[in-house]
C-alpha cells in the first residue's frame, strides 16, 4: 500500500546500494528529480536499467553511480551521444561500467515479461545482429509448433522502478498519460515502485474507464515533485525543454564542466527547484 | 529552378519513395522530414509510426526527439511501448522502416554500435535502439545517409542490424521473411540492391553529380545500372514543403537545429 | 484500407466455408448481428473460436455451421449451460463437432501471441491440470535461464475476425471502450478483420489520445448495425438485456423451441431488427 | 435474532475471511456476493477483480456476468483481458482467488469439465474459464460449495484445476509457488486444509449443524478437528447488507435471480 512521502525518504525508504533500478520515462516523464534525489543520497553499486538512458543516467553514471548499465540506446535524443556514459566505457572514468546491451524490441518486451511474472521475454529478434554474440544474455527458444528459433531473454525485474506521472489521487491511484512508454511495465515488474507526480487530486472520477491507472496497492510511495521530470515534460502540464537537452551536449563535453554543474544544479539543489525550472514551458 | 542544397535533394527523394498507403517506422536518427514532407505533399494518408507508440502521427513541426508530445496530439492513437515493437512492430504491421547508419557496407548491413572492437572500442555509438527488429520485421528498408568514406564502408564493425549479409540469398537462409533494404537515398545518388546479389547499385543519380563524385565518398567500389538516370530536381512545392516545415520547426524549437534528419 | 459495406456484404466478403473465425466480446460488446448475418448465409464447417462461447455460438453450433469450436469456458454468462453445443458434444446434434478446449489465461495470451505475431503464446498455465492430457496443443517449453517449465500454445491466427465497437470516424478508425476484452487482439490476430459499429461519427477530435483505437489499415470492412450486440451490451449506447439471456437458456433446452426460434428471430429477420431490440434498453 | 438460510451463513461466513487488503479474483461462478458483502461491512478497501479486466471494482448490485457495465462504471481502471491475465494475475499480484466446483475433492482439486470420461462425457460441464491458472496464480483459493454427495466426492472426473494433489507437498513437487486452497466453506461448516495432510478438515459448523449432516452430504470420510468450532451466526449489519445487496440486483435485474453466487 502506498505511502505519500517527501522525495527524499521515498528514495531513501527504497533504493539501496547494489540495487537493480529502472528509472523509466520515453522521452516523456523521465522521473528526472529522483534521479537527482538518488544521486544527491550518493547511493552505490547500482544496476541502471533502460531503453534510452538519456541524460539522467549520464548524470548518474558521470558521478559514480553505476557499476552496470542495461540499455538499448544510449543516447541524448535528437541531440547525440551520451559523453558521460562514453566516457566511462572507454576511458572507465570516473570507474568502470559494465555494459549489457539489447534491442528496444528486446528491453520493453522484457519489462512486459516481467510485469507479466514471467522469467523470460520470447519474440522474434536480433536475426542476423551480431548483438547475441556479445551479449551473453541473448538465447534462443524454438518454438514447439513451428521449430521456429526465437529470441529469449530474462526478464526485467528491477529492484525498484522509479517513474514521474500526471497525476495522484488521495488514495494514491496513479494516472499515466500521453506517450505512456514503458512504465506501467517497468512499474509493474519491480518489487518497489515509487512514483513522482505533478500534483494531488482528491479523485478520479470523471475519468475515462480505460486510462492507465496504477492502484495504489502496486506502489510504495508517492512524492509530489511540481515540474519533476524536466527537462523532460509532462503532457498537460509543460513542454520539452529542448534547448537544455542541446546545452547538454556541452556540459557532459567535459569533465571540469559537468563537476561545476552537478555541484550547483544537483548536489547543492533540491527537488523545490524544479517547479521554477518548468515556469517558462507550462502549456 | 530554385537552387537545392544535397541534403534537401535527399530528404526529397527519399519522400517521394513513400506511397499514400505506406505504414512507415520512423526511428531514432531516421528521415522524419522526409515522411513528413511525403504526407504534406503527395501522401497525405501516409501512417507515420513513431517508436514511441504515437501511431498515425502528423505533426506541424519536426520533433526533436521521437516522444515529443506533438506527436501525441495528433496522433490517431498512442499506445504504451511494449504494445508497439509486439503488435506494431513484430506484428508485421509496417511496410517501410526507415535507418541511418554509422557504418553501411554494400549489402546494406549497418552499424550503429561501436568503431572498433566492441568490448575495447574506438567510439561507442548509442547503440541500435529499434534497429535490429526494424531491419527485419518491417516490409522493406530505406536507408538515408550522407556519403563518406568513413560510413560507406567495405566492411562494417559491427552488425547492429542486418541487410543482406553477404548477398545472394543470406537474408532468407537465415529465416527472415521481410525484403530488407531495397533503397538508399544519399546526398548524390540513389540506389538499388541488385536483383541476384543484392548489392546497391547506383541507379540515378542527383543533378550535377558524376561517377566519380560517388565514388570518391564511397569506401567501396560502386555498381552502376547499366542505365543510371538523373533525379527529377525538386519541385517548387517539394522545396517549400520542406523548408517552411523546418522553419517551423527552427522557431518551435527555439532556434535549434532540427536534427532527426541529421 | 477499410471499406464501408452493408452488414451482408461484409460478411460475405471475408467469411468463407471452412474459414477460422473469432467473433469477440467478453461479454460487453459480442458481435450478435454479425454471427446472425453468418447463420443466414449458411457459412459451413467453420472453426469457432472464442474464449467464451456463449449464446452466438450456441446458435451457429445448433444451426450446424461449426465443426470445430476451440474456448475455454462454454456457458452462458451467469446462468448455466451452452445447451446446444452440449447437444453436438454429447448428441452429435445436429452434427458432431471437435473440441479444443483451453484455460481463459491460455486463449487470451493465445490472441496477444497472434496480435504479436508469434507463434507461440508462452506462460505459466496448466500447472496440476488435466487439460494438457486432452488437448494435445498444450506444449511446454523450459526457460533457458531459470529452468522453469512454461505452458506453449499455438498463437491463435484466425482467418477473420468479426468484432463490435461502439463508433468509426468518416476515415474508418474504430473506437472500443468499456470492458474492452480481447477484441483489438483478436482483431490484430487475424487476417482479415469485419467490425460492425453503433454509429458513425465524423471525427475522433477531443478524445483521449490513449483511448483503444483500431487504425483504419487494420480493418477490412465496417458495417453500421445500431444495437448489433444485443441481447449483450454496448457502453455508453445500452444496457445487457439480460431477461434475454435468462430465456436462452428455455429456448436452447429443447430442438424443436430452438429451431423455431432461429427461423424467425434470425432467418427471417435482417440486421435492423436489432436497433428495435435495444431501444428499450438505452443508458 | 433473526433468521437466516444456509447459504446466507455460507456467503456470510466468505465474506468474513476476506480483509481490507486483499486483491481478489472474482471469477465466474464465484460468490460475488461474498466479496461486496465484505466491502461494505468490515472491508471498505478490499479489491475486487472481475476477469473482465475491471480492477478495484465496487458495484452497487451484484453482476449477472462477469462483464456487466456496471463493473467497468465504478472500477479503478478497466484493462484488456490479456493484460488482466498476464500482468495481475500470471503477475502474482492476486492475494485471493475464489473458485466453484462440480466437483471437489478432499485435497481441494477441482473439476467444472466433463462428468465422466472428457472425449465421450455424460455430461458436458462449462469448462475452467480462467480456473486453472486462479488455482496456481493467486496467493491462496477460497472455495465455496453447497453441499452434496455429488459434488463433494472421493475422486473427482477430471482435474480442471489442482488444489493439493493427493496432499502433503504434491503442490510444492511440481512447483508451484502459491499456498493453493485454504479455506472451504459450505452451507455447513468452514474447512481448512491439515497443516500436514492438506486433507480438508471441518473447523467450525453453522450453527444447528451437526457431524452427521456434514458426513451425510459428503462423498468422502470426514475428518473432524480436534476442536471444532461454531460459526458464529450472521450479525444483523451482515444480514441487512446480504439481503438490500440481493434486493437491490433483483429489481435491477428486472427482477431475475441473481445466478453468480449459485
Amino acid at each position: 500500500m502506498t505511502q505519500f512521502l517527501s522525495l527524499s525518504d521515498a528514495v531513501r525508504q527504497n533504493l539501496k546500494d547494489g540495487d537493480t533500478v529502472a528509472f523509466e520515462g520515453f522521452t516523456h516523464l523521465i522521473p528526472v528529480a529522483a534521479a537527482h534525489e538518488a544521486i544527491r543520497q550518493g547511493i552505490k553499486d547500482l544496476t541502471l536499467l533502460r531503453m534510452t538512458p538519456d541524460i539522467v543516467y549520464d548524470q548518474m553514471i558521470g558521478m559514480g553511480l553505476a557499476r552496470k548499465v542495461i540499455f538499448s540506446y544510449a543516447g541524448n535524443p535528437g541531440v547525440g551521444l551520451l559523453r558521460r556514459m562514453r566516457d566511462a566505457i572507454e576511458n572507465e572514468y570516473p570507474r568502470a561500467i559494465e555494459t549489457v546491451e539489447h534491442s528496444h524490441s528486446a528491453m520493453a518486451q522484457a519489462y512486459e515479461a516481467g510485469a507479466a511474472g514471467l522469467p523470460v521475454a520470447v519474440f522474434r529478434g536480433y536475426k542476423g545482429a551480431d548483438l547475441p554474440k556479445v551479449n551473453p544474455e541473448i538465447k534462443s527458444i524454438t518454438c514447439p509448433f513451428t521449430g521456429e528459433e526465437l529470441a529469449a531473454v530474462p526478464a526485467h525485474r528491477p529492484d525498484v522502478t522509479f517513474i514521474h506521472a500526471q497525476k495522484a489521487n488521495r488514495k494514491g491511484d496513479v494516472l499515466i498519460e500521453g506517450i505512456i512508454g514503458v512504465q506501467k511495465e517497468a512499474a509493474l515488474a519491480a518489487r518497489r515502485v515509487v512514483v513522482t507526480v505533478e500534483e494531488i487530486v482528491p479523485d478520479f472520477k470523471g475519468l475515462h474507464p480505460n486510462l492507465t491507472i496504477l492502484p495504489n496497492w502496486t506502489i510504495d510511495a508517492i512524492a509530489v515533485v511540481p515540474g519533476g521530470a524536466h527537462p523532460s515534460y509532462t503532457h498537460g502540464y509543460y513542454e520539452r525543454d529542448n534547448a537544455t537537452y542541446l546545452e547538454w551536449d556541452k556540459i557532459s563535453a567535459d569533465r571540469e564542466l559537468f563537476a561545476q554543474w552537478m555541484k550547483e544544479n544537483v548536489l547543492e539543489a533540491g527537488p523545490e527547484v524544479f517547479a521554477e525550472r518548468v515556469k517558462g514551458l507550462r502549456a | 529552378m530554385t537552387e537545392f542544397t544535397a541534403t534537401e535533394m535527399m530528404t526529397i527523394a527519399a519522400a517521394r519513395a513513400l506511397g499514400n498507403d505506406d505504414v512507415c517506422f520512423v526511428g531514432i536518427g531516421a528521415p522524419s522530414a522526409a515522411c513528413n514532407v511525403a504526407r504534406l505533399t503527395h501522401a497525405p494518408d501516409i501512417t507515420l509510426i513513431y517508436e514511441s507508440g504515437t501511431i498515425g502521427t502528423a505533426p506541424d513541426v519536426l520533433p526533436l526527439s521521437i516522444g515529443d508530445g506533438e506527436l501525441c496530439e495528433t496522433a490517431v492513437t498512442t499506445v504504451a511501448v511494449p504494445e508497439m515493437f509486439r503488435y506494431w512492430l513484430q506484428g508485421g504491421r509496417i511496410s517501410i522502416g526507415f535507418l541511418g547508419a554509422a557504418q553501411l557496407d554494400r549489402f546494406g548491413n549497418i552499424n550503429t554500435t561501436v568503431i572498433g572492437d566492441y568490448h575495447h572500442p574506438k567510439v561507442r555509438l548509442p547503440g541500435g535502439g529499434g534497429a535490429p527488429e526494424i531491419a527485419t520485421s518491417c516490409g522493406e528498408i530505406y536507408i538515408t545517409l550522407k556519403q563518406a568514406k568513413r560510413s560507406m564502408v567495405e566492411k562494417i564493425d559491427f552488425f547492429t542490424s542486418y541487410g543482406h549479409g553477404n548477398g545472394h540469398d543470406d537474408r532468407q537462409k537465415l529465416g527472415i521473411t521481410t525484403k530488407g533494404p531495397t533503397l538508399l537515398i544519399t546526398d548524390l545518388a540513389i540506389w538499388k540492391p541488385d536483383p541476384v546479389t543484392k548489392e546497391f547499385t547506383v541507379v540515378s543519380m542527383h543533378k550535377g553529380v558524376t561517377r566519380a563524385m560517388v565514388q570518391e565518398t564511397c569506401g567501396w567500389t560502386v555498381k552502376f545500372a547499366d542505365d543510371v538516370a538523373e533525379t527529377p530536381e525538386p519541385t517548387e512545392l517539394e522545396l517549400t514543403t520542406l523548408r517552411d516545415l523546418q522553419a517551423r520547426t527552427a522557431a518551435a524549437h527555439g532556434g535549434t537545429k532540427e536534427k532527426a534528419n541529421a
